[in-house]
Order: structure tokens, then C-alpha cells, then sequence
């Protein structure tokens, strides 16, 4: 097999996995495996990025989403009824707008894609991709990672000031309006009513 | 690239040999009685599911992180050419980093790294 | 017989142990025999080991936990004291004299030479809730949490400190957990990893409709000096063992299981000349600041020393009291109690260990002197009085306040570090039975 | 793999992640259609630095920003869902509209 | 390398390096025991162990998810093979040196926290959830320290590639020049490998953690896994920080045991001598005491190296 052939089938099955899992994620019951689908879909981008020489990016994207996409599955197994998927259930709404939306958005994107002309102008440099990006960020780009910083910053101190209980500005629950939707007593509470009224169109799927 | 394909061929080969113990003869499972498959509980009976909406108290750390992770990201690269660039370079991820270290400052002052 | 057969049949045989009546000492001294290994979880094990007699109240859980041993699996028997005869029905049971690790090696080799069948399940296969086609999707739920979906509903809120409201997981733990003293029961309400409430289900130990009627009890020796005259060296030298077979346990609860079969080794094998190990051991472990933040702060009990029901739980909280200072014999060495302040896990664990090395020391000084009976002695637990309750069954009660709002590791801490004995704390009162 | 086949990939991605971010009810599956249609923008533009700008380093730059914007949205994103489910017990969008009112 | 060849050779370094470090496990947990055995049964116990496993059957719980189940060692299997396969076992032999070799590594030990989460979560059963749990918090608290320090190291070698790093400490190895980067490593690695006192996630007091309901093969699979993340993590220790294949007298390759065997006996060691750490505790040191710590190992060592 020649090495660009050998490229092409790697290409083929990673996005194609990409694409695959990125559609399983909303096809799926277990909030766990949503997360964890998620993450195969980055995965897959990330395999298509070290085919196209950008190592550091491809792997660092592998490095950065596991951590995310773990953290992103413990927060929806905390805050979703049911995170197992173990009564199926459909969580959706305007889902046929919805998916007219993505194709619209999908089909218009790639015809952009495949319309434009793009200039050809591939890669050439053998110089060390992540060396070049060493480079951009200390000179030309220095305020862009100097903000990245001050915006990380502010990321942390608002999310912690959001979610914390016991912030500077008294209980996060002092004041809290509407009673909560539903019976907190054991065991678990009776079907929603509030789901009932939604469209249910054929997620499932046994 | 040739790295890569090695690397890919390692990944696969340690995964599905270890996966592959699950076609040995004693994996395949055999009709389990009910009893055989309750959780253990040292004797005790469940009376509910474990999957549930579970209570993670390290949730503040866990926001911390996500922030704190992309440091790597820029530091990565900054290591490669740390030595060419000399001491701009080290004076700029200086200030970087101790932007972000006042985050985990503020996070220690409110208590977050103290699970709730 | 192929290779693996034969590897396999000359492994250490994983044993899960089922402490019954009377069974208690004999499991203190598992981790020593050789070729045996216990394991923490029977999905583990090979061989379900029931040491000591089972109480009616036992026999549900040691068959729900037999039938979680994956097969190849065999039931071993080691029978100790009393046998009132519930074993007898038990189908494919092997009896093999207590402490007998060859023999119940055999039984082991046999099982996976394959010259012996391994045990069929004995509990009815019959599934916690109806479910099968039933609901929506055939699973047997309802609506988004209703319903019993694969035969069992799902968990429900409740409000929590933080303010978020999430699942709690209505549990029911033990009698057969190994890190828990053998009969503790415990229901918990676990939210995440913190214990919300706790309280001690029903003892098992008490189950016989005609009372208890319990095997030797591990401080039965001190139990016996209530009434005959006693060696103050042979009491301070069961002392000091019952000290060290709770380190033991403690430590393997710790993760330092090596150290714990080095501590059972010494509880077992203890003398007075012992004296210079025992001090070492304790040094490296007052020393140790692993030991030290893992116990720290953890299990403090809540009310006063002085409330605190007497024993080493108290004098490690600063309570003075000991039977011991009344004692003639032991004034006449000179015996001072040990006492630590702080009445949390590491306090207990250093009160511990500061009496197993006075005991020690006491034991080689006593020469011939002799305790005469009277109506107080103090057990390692706690003051023995006669016709007063025993010292377990106070210190049971101090459980579900210790643990209420603690994580689970720091429970588990907190139990052990009580030194429970399920077994005593069925006993109404001291002496009942060996009177 | 040419450039269109990889921006093609890219807006399979994108267009996933509209469908998802419109339809879903809940906040956490909302924000994996966001993170997918990131996922689809930064392919895209590592396929464009690769094939079409000569390996200009800003493309890369470039994706190491839509990594970031990643990790804020996220980090704010959870705070947020903790916050609102600290006050109304739900974590559904639908259900805060009916609170509203 | 081709594929064939870089298997067998991972494969083999994988294998060898699990059966060493549970025969090092062994012989540590008998000699601290005092229990006396004859060296030819604790060199043969781990594989009387594994056949035990093999024979035994595996079981399961009441509604697991069994795709995910079996997929978690896989995983953790998949991942030390790929950290395994980045480090250059002599001079100039990588089974794959990319040029990016740490943050393979990193990737890879990213990975890692997935599967042991999954292997927690799937059984739906309260003690392995609640190990699974454990773990992410670990997990997220010994990340950064991993990564500054392999970044600290890869300063002097102007190079994220394990070979240019090792090649870096022809004169005097990283643990000299730079002493704040092995401890915290290990500390770091202890917990990748849940080994030792950060053993929480399978912890004694969980029955066992996320391997409480697992039994015969899929034991096996798990035990085999996570021996080879700290085989994987010796192995890059050895490395990065004890000068890799540089060495007198003997041959690049026999260095590179000879200090992944030291490693991993270092770690058997402490994992029989200190007690399981409380989570919670272990969180605000990391973020209050070994970040910090790491980050002036960054910047003192990328002082040093200017």
C-alpha cells in the first residue's frame, strides 16, 4: 500500500468514525456514553489532524477533551434524571426543525467548501509545526496569549463565583423563588408531567 | 508520520489483546442466576439502582481545572522554543502564569478546593 | 491437565470469610496460614470460608454472598464452639477442622483440577421485581425515573448541606463487609461518597429466638477473671494481643496489608520478651504521617469524654477512668492508665498502641501476681462489670452520630477505630452466659 | 484527503452539533452541540492551514483559541448549570420558560 | 518501525515489566509481612495468580453496561502501550519517536482517567461508582503536576521528544539537575497507576472500588491494566529523569531496565509503607503545594537552562 493511499484509509476512517460518533451522541440514552461518544468524535478529529502534520494540535486536543469530556460526563450525571438511560426517554424538542436546521447549516457549509476556490497552497516547510507555534505565540501573537490568560483568569473566577455555595455575597439559595418541581422525598419521584406535552417524535428505539 | 502508524499499530494490538480476555472460554457469561448478578453490598440486598444523579463534591475543582488545563496548551509549544527565545520568553510565561496562579488563589480564598 | 490447570491449582486460595458465631478470633489468624489469601470482595474469591457457627440472621446474607463467588466455587467450613445445627442444611458444605489451611486447600486444588463440581447457586433465581416486558420499552419503567426498570426503581432526591439537592442511595451494608467488625449491619443513606445518615441495623448475632448464644468471645478471658483468679501477666498479655489484632484490622483498612499480616503474626505469637518489637512497631507507626492525616480529625465523637461510655473510646477523648486504677493487684505495680486527648480516630489508634505497650510492660513486671475476682475488670473495650451491660453495646450506639456527614473512607475509618464486637454487643449484660 | 473531502467532514461536524444545540432540552447536551460545532470549526481550520495558507503559524494559532473559547464556555457553562439547578431544582430549558411565567 | 515489529517490542516490554513489578510486589508484601517463602514461588505466584483468573468465571451485575465495561482495561491497556511506545528503549530505538513525544504521553495518561471512570460507572453497582468517582478527582488534581514536570524537563532539551530529552542528559542526568521533577512525578504516577497510597479508586475500603464486582478474565484484564500504566510510567521516568540509556559499561537497553526496575521498585516500596491517602486532603495539596511546586520546577530549571 502506498503511503498516500495508506493516508487516504486512515483519513476515510477516522472522520468517518468522527462524524459517526459525533451522531451517537444524541442517539444515546446514557448520559456517560453521550459524553464519552463526544469524545470519540475528538479523537477522530484529532487522528485527522496529525495526518495533516499538525501533531501538537491533534494530540493536545486528545489531551485537553478527555479531561473535559470527563468533567462534562460527571456534571450531566449530576444534574440529569436518569443518567443512565435506564427508563429511554426523549429529550428533545422542535426536533424537526431542528434537524432541518443541521442540514441546512451542514449542506450550505459544505457546498462552500466544495465551491470555493480555495488557494492550493499545501504546506511545504519541514520546520517543526509546534516550534512555529512557539514562535507565533511569544512574538507577533504575544497580546493574543496574554488575553488567553486574563480571559482564563476570568474564566475561573466567574465560574467559581457562580457555583459555589458559600460565596462573598451570601447563600446562592437566600431568595430563590418557585418551590422546587417536584417531591423531594424518597423513593423517586412519579413521570413529569411537564414531558408529556412535548412533541415526542420517534427518538426510540428500544 | 511513520511514528504515528507504529504508535496506532501499539495502541490497537495492547487494546484488543487485553480486550481479546473477554473470548476466553470462562469470559463468555454463562446463564447467571439473579442472585449471582446483585451487586455487592458484604451481604447486604440493594434496594435501588447505583446509577443516579451523583453528588460530586469536587465540582468548584473540577470548573478550576477546565480553566487551568489550557495553560498546557500554550506551554507545550513555549517549551520548544523557550532556550532560542531566551529571557522574553521566559519573562512572558512568567506573567502567563501567574495571571492563572491568582485564579487558583482566588479559588483557595473561597474555599473551593475544599469539597463542599 | 493442561499448564494453566496446573499453575492455577498451586495459587494461594482466594478465601472470602463468613464470621460467624464464636468465629472471631480464628479469622484474626487467616492472613497468617499459608497458601490461603483473603480477599475484600467475594468476586474475588474461590472459597467461601464460614469460620465459627451461623446465626438465623446470617443465613441470608452468607448465601447472598455465596452465590456472588464466581464458579468455580466451594463452601468451607470450619466449625468453632457451638453448632446449632443451621449448617447442616447447607447443600455441597465441606467441614474441615478450624485453622485447617491444608485442608481447605485441597478442597481448592480439587476445584480447579476439576475433580470436585463447583457449587450451584442456592439462592431461587427469581428477579428483585417483576419488569420483563414491561413499560414503554419493555424495561419496566415509567415515565422518566418511575417504575422498576430491570427490576429495581430508581434512586430519589433528598436535600443535602450544599444545597443541591442530588440522588441518595439507600444502602444496606454488611453483616459480611470486610472492613466492618463481623455482624455489623449498617443502613446508610450515601449521597455521592458522603454518609448522610447511618444507624445500625439488627445485630445478627441475636437472631436465636432463646437469645443469644454466643462462641468464645475474643475477651473471653477477661470475662472468665470476673470470677476465678487471674495472672495479672496472662491478662495484660491478652490485653496487649487484642490491641494488636485491631491494628491489624485497622491497617488493612488503611492499605497496608503486608504491615497487618506482620501485626497478626506478632497478636498471635505475643510475649512478654516481645517487649522491644512492639515498642519499635509503635514508634514507626506514631511516626507515620500517612497514618496520621488518614486518621486526624476523622470520627470525632461529639459529646464530652465524660459521657462517653468508659474504655480506651473515652481515655482517648481524655477521659481517665480505668477499672484498673481501683485494682489492688494493679496498684500494687503502680499502674497509671494511658490517656490521649482529642477522641478522634488517631487519638484512638495512639490510645491503642500507648496501652498495648503498657500492657506489655505491665505483663513482664507482674511476676506471679495474681488479680483476685471482684465485680469490675477492665476488658479491652471497656470496664466488665457484672450484670452491666457490655462495653460493645454502648459503643455501638455512638455509630450513627460518628458517621453522620462523613465520607465513606473516613466511615470506614471511623467504625474501625470504635473496635465494635458485634457478637458482645448482643449480650444484654456482662456474664450472663458464663456465669 | 483533499481539502474538500476534510471541509466537507468539517461541516458533517458543524451541522450535528446546530441539530444538537437546537434540539436538546437540557443544558449539558446543549453545550455538546456547541462543543461539536467547535469541533467542526477547528478541523476546518487546521484543513485550511495545512492545504491552503502554507502553513501560516496563525492557523494554528487559531485553533489553539477555539480550544480555549472550548474550556471557557465549558467552565462557564457547568457553573451556570450548577447555579440554576441550586435554584430551581431543573436543568432543563423548557422548564425555566414555564418558571418564568 | 513496522507495525509487526513495534508491537512485539511493546508487547514485550509491557509483559515483562507487569510480571516484574508483581513479582517485586510479591516479595515486598512478604518480606514487610515476615512471611518467608522460597524465591522460586514468588517468582512463579503472579502467573499461578493469572491462570487462576483465567479458569475462573467471569460474572456480572444486574443492568452493567457491558460495552463499556469491557472496553475500560482495553483502554488503560491501549493507552500505556502508546506512552510505552514513545520512549526510546537504547539509543536511537523508539518504537515511535514522535516528535511530540510528551505530549503523547500526556494524552495517553488523559485517556486513562476515561477508562478507570468507566470501569467504576458501568457496573451500576454503589462501591465500584463510588471508586470511579474518587478516581476523577485524583485524577484531575495530579494531571498538571504530570505534565509541568515532563514539561520542565523537555526545557533543556529545546525538544518535546522523549529521545531529544534523554539525549539532553549526557552530562548530568534531570534528577540532579533538576530534584523537585522525580518526586513529584512519582507522586503524579502513584496516582495515574492508583497504586499505593492513592490506591482510592480500588481501595480496601470499597471492597475493591471499581474492580469490586469484577471476577476470572475481566479481573485479569483490569489487574494486567493497571500494572501497565505503571510500567508505562516507569518507564517514562527512567527516561526523563534518570538519563534513559546514558550509563558506563553496559548497554543503553540494560540501563533502561535496570532504572525502570528501580522505579518500580520504589514505588512497590512506598506503596507497602504509607497509608492510604484521603482524597480530599490529597486535593488541596496538589493544587496548593504540588502545582505551585511544579511551576517553580518549570521556571527554575528554565533558568537554569538559558
Amino acid at each position: 500500500m502506498s503511503r498516500s493511499l495508506a493516508v487516504d484509509v486512515a483519513f476515510v476512517l477516522f472522520a468517518g468514525g468522527a462524524v459517526v460518533a459525533a451522531w451517537l451522541v444524541f442517539r444515546t440514552d446514557s448520559m456517560v456514553r453521550a459524553a464519552y461518544w463526544l469524545l470519540a468524535s475528538f479523537l477522530g478529529v484529532g487522528a485527522v489532524m496529525v495526518l495533516l502534520h499538525a501533531r501538537f494540535l491533534g494530540l493536545v486536543l486528545v489531551l485537553m477533551m478527555a479531561g473535559e469530556m470527563t468533567i462534562m460526563a460527571v456534571f450531566m450525571v449530576m444534574f440529569m434524571m436518569n443518567p443512565a438511560g435506564l427508563n429511554p426517554m426523549t429529550m428533545v424538542h422542535q426536533h424537526g426543525s431542528a434537524k432541518v436546521a443541521g442540514l441546512v447549516s451542514f449542506a450550505g457549509l459544505a457546498l462552500v467548501g466544495i465551491v470555493a476556490e480555495f488557494p492550493d497552497r499545501p504546506r511545504t516547510s519541514d520546520a517543526d509545526p509546534t516550534a512555529e507555534l512557539g514562535v507565533e505565540l511569544l512574538g507577533d501573537s504575544m497580546l493574543i496569549f496574554e488575553t488567553a490568560g486574563v480571559t482564563l483568569l476570568a474564566t475561573m473566577i466567574g465560574s467559581i463565583a457562580v457555583a459555589s455555595k458559600r460565596g462573598r455575597f451570601g447563600d446562592a439559595e437566600e431568595g430563590s423563588g418557585p418551590p422546587p418541581l417536584e417531591p423531594t422525598a424518597r423513593p423517586a419521584p412519579e413521570p413529569e408531567p411537564a414531558m408529556e406535552d412535548h412533541d415526542h417524535e420517534g427518538m426510540h428505539h428500544g | 508520520m511513520a511514528p504515528f502508524a507504529a504508535a496506532l499499530a501499539v495502541v490497537l494490538a495492547t487494546g484488543v489483546a487485553v480486550l481479546a480476555t473477554r473470548w476466553l472460554p470462562t469470559a463468555v457469561p454463562s446463564e447467571l442466576t439473579a442472585p449471582e448478578r446483585v451487586p455487592f453490598l458484604g451481604g447486604g440486598l440493594p434496594e435501588v439502582h447505583a446509577w443516579s444523579r451523583y453528588h460530586v463534591r469536587y465540582y468548584a475543582m473540577a470548573l478550576l481545572f477546565l480553566a487551568f488545563d489550557m495553560e498546557m496548551v500554550f506551554m507545550y509549544p513555549w517549551a520548544v522554543v523557550f532556550v532560542e527565545e531566551g529571557v522574553l520568553a521566559l519573562i512572558e510565561m512568567l506573567m502567563f502564569i501567574v495571571i492563572l496562579v491568582l485564579g487558583i488563589l482566588y479559588a483557595w480564598r473561597e474555599g473551593a478546593l475544599r469539597w463542599a | 491437565m493442561g499448564v494453566i490447570r496446573r499453575l492455577a491449582t498451586r495459587a494461594e486460595a482466594p478465601v472470602f470469610p463468613v464470621v460467624g458465631a464464636g468465629g472471631r478470633l480464628r479469622a484474626s489468624e487467616l492472613a497468617l496460614l499459608p497458601g490461603i489469601r483473603l480477599v475484600g470482595t467475594p468476586r474475588a474469591a474461590s472459597v467461601l470460608l464460614i469460620i465459627g457457627d451461623l446465626t438465623p440472621a446470617l443465613v441470608r446474607p452468607a448465601l447472598t454472598v455465596h452465590d456472588q463467588l464466581p464458579s468455580p466455587r466451594a463452601t468451607v467450613w470450619w466449625p468453632v464452639g457451638a453448632d446449632r445445627g443451621l449448617l447442616q442444611a447447607w447443600p455441597g458444605l465441606v467441614t474441615v477442622e478450624a485453622g485447617d489451611a491444608e485442608g481447605l486447600r485441597r478442597i481448592f486444588a480439587g476445584l480447579v483440577e476439576g475433580r470436585r463440581a463447583s457449587d450451584p447457586p442456592l439462592l431461587l433465581d427469581i428477579e428483585p421485581a417483576r419488569w420483563r416486558g414491561e413499560g414503554p420499552y419493555g424495561q419496566g419503567g415509567t415515565g422518566m425515573t418511575g417504575g422498576v426498570p430491570f427490576g429495581r426503581p430508581l434512586p430519589g432526591r433528598a436535600p443535602d448541606p450544599d444545597g443541591l439537592e442530588l440522588d441518595q442511595l439507600p444502602l444496606h451494608i454488611g453483616p459480611l463487609f470486610p472492613p466492618f467488625p463481623p455482624g455489623l449491619v449498617l443502613d446508610v443513606a450515601l449521597q455521592g461518597d458522603v454518609v448522610r445518615q447511618a444507624s445500625v441495623g439488627e445485630n445478627p448475632f441475636r437472631s436465636w429466638p432463646g437469645g443469644p448464644d454466643p462462641g468464645p468471645l475474643d475477651t473471653g478471658a477477661f470475662v472468665e477473671a470476673l470470677t476465678t483468679p487471674t495472672g495479672v501477666a496472662e491478662l495484660e498479655l491478652s490485653r496487649a494481643r487484642h490491641h494488636l489484632r485491631w491494628l491489624a484490622d485497622a491497617l488493612r483498612v488503611h492499605g497496608l496489608s503486608a504491615l497487618a499480616t506482620r501485626v497478626a503474626r506478632l497478636a498471635a505469637t505475643l510475649a512478654p520478651t516481645d517487649g522491644p518489637e512492639v515498642e519499635a512497631l509503635v514508634r514507626r507507626l506514631r511516626r507515620s504521617r500517612s497514618l496520621a492525616s488518614a486518621t486526624a480529625g476523622v470520627g470525632a465523637v461529639d459529646r464530652p469524654a465524660a459521657d462517653l461510655p468508659a474504655g480506651p473510646v473515652a481515655r482517648a477523648a481524655g477521659a481517665g477512668d480505668d477499672a484498673r486504677t481501683d485494682d489492688p493487684a494493679y496498684r500494687a505495680l503502680g499502674f497509671e492508665p494511658v490517656v490521649h486527648h482529642g477522641g478522634d480516630a488517631r487519638a484512638r489508634m495512639h490510645q491503642r498502641l500507648g496501652e498495648a505497650v503498657q500492657s506489655l510492660e505491665l505483663a513482664g513486671r507482674a511476676g506471679e501476681a495474681v488479680r483476685a475476682p471482684g465485680p469490675a475488670l477492665e476488658g479491652p473495650r471497656g470496664p466488665l462489670r457484672r450484670g452491666r451491660p457490655t462495653p460493645s453495646s454502648a459503643l455501638v450506639a455512638l455509630v450513627p452520630t460518628a458517621l453522620a456527614g462523613s465520607e465513606w473512607g473516613d466511615a470506614i475509618t471511623t467504625v474501625v477505630s470504635f473496635d465494635l464486637d458485634m457478637e458482645e454487643a448482643a449480650l444484654s449484660e456482662v456474664a450472663g452466659v458464663h456465669s | 484527503m483533499t481539502l474538500q473531502s476534510l471541509l466537507v467532514v468539517s461541516a458533517a461536524l458543524f451541522g450535528i452539533g446546530v441539530y444538537g444545540a437546537l434540539s436538546q432540552q437540557t443544558f449539558v447536551m446543549i453545550m455538546m452541540g456547541l462543543e461539536l460545532m467547535l469541533n467542526g470549526a477547528m478541523l476546518a481550520a487546521v484543513a485550511l492551514w495545512a492545504m491552503s495558507t502554507a502553513g501560516a503559524p496563525k492557523g494554528q494559532l487559531l485553533t489553539v483559541i477555539v480550544m480555549t473559547v472550548m474550556a471557557v464556555e465549558a467552565a462557564l457553562g457547568f457553573a451556570l448549570v450548577i447555579g440554576i439547578y441550586r435554584i430551581r431544582k431543573a436543568d432543563m430549558t423548557e422548564k425555566l420558560k414555564r418558571l418564568r411565567g | 518501525m513496522n507495525p509487526v515489529a513495534a508491537v512485539g517490542v511493546v508487547g514485550g516490554v509491557l509483559g515483562a515489566g507487569a510480571y516484574a513489578l508483581a513479582v517485586l510486589d510479591g516479595a515486598a508484601a512478604r518480606g514487610v509481612a515476615g512471611m518467608p517463602r522460597r524465591w522460586a514461588d514468588v517468582v512463579v505466584e503472579p502467573a499461578r495468580d493469572a491462570a487462576l483468573l483465567a479458569l475462573t468465571r467471569r460474572s456480572t451485575t444486574e443492568r452493567p453496561d457491558a460495552q463499556a465495561w469491557a472496553l475500560a482495561p482495553g483502554l488503560l491497556a491501549a493507552m500505556a502501550g502508546a506512552a510505552v511506545a514513545s520512549v526510546p528503549l537504547a539509543e536511537g530505538f523508539a518504537v515511535a519517536d514522535v516528535a511530540d513525544g510528551i505530549v503523547l504521553f500526556g494524552a495517553a495518561m488523559a485517556v486513562v482517567m476515561v477508562g478507570v471512570y468507566l470501569h467504576g460507572w458501568s457496573a451500576n453497582s454503589p462501591f465500584p461508582l463510588v471508586g470511579g468517582y474518587r478516581f476523577i478527582a485524583l485524577a484531575l488534581s495530579y494531571e498538571m503536576p504530570l505534565a509541568l514536570v515532563l514539561i520542565a524537563a523537555a526545557l533543556p532539551a529545546e525538544s518535546l521528544s522523549v529521545g531529544a530529552i534523554v539525549a539532553s542528559q549526557a552530562g548530568s542526568w534531570n534528577v540532579v539537575r533538576q530534584p523537585l521533577g522525580l518526586p513529584l512525578y512519582l507522586v503524579a504516577g502513584m496516582g495515574l497507576a492508583f497504586w499505593g497510597p492513592l490506591d482510592g479508586a480500588d481501595g480496601a475500603d470499597l471492597a475493591g472500588g471499581t474492580a469490586a464486582e469484577v471476577s476470572g478474565p475481566a479481573r485479569l484484564a483490569w489487574e494486567l491494566a493497571r500494572r501497565f500504566v505503571l510500567v508505562a510510567v516507569a518507564l517514562m521516568g527512567a527516561a526523563v529523569f534518570l538519563g534513559g540509556w546514558h550509563g558506563p559499561v553496559l548497554p543503553g537497553a540494560v540501563w533502561m531496565a535496570l532504572k525502570t526496575l528501580a522505579l518500580l521498585a520504589l514505588t512497590v516500596a512506598i506503596g507497602h509503607r504509607v497509608a492510604r491517602v484521603r482524597l480530599e486532603r490529597f486535593v488541596v495539596v496538589a493544587w496548593a503545594v504540588l502545582i505551585p511546586l511544579a511551576l517553580v520546577d518549570v521556571f527554575v530549571s528554565g533558568a537554569l537552562a538559558l
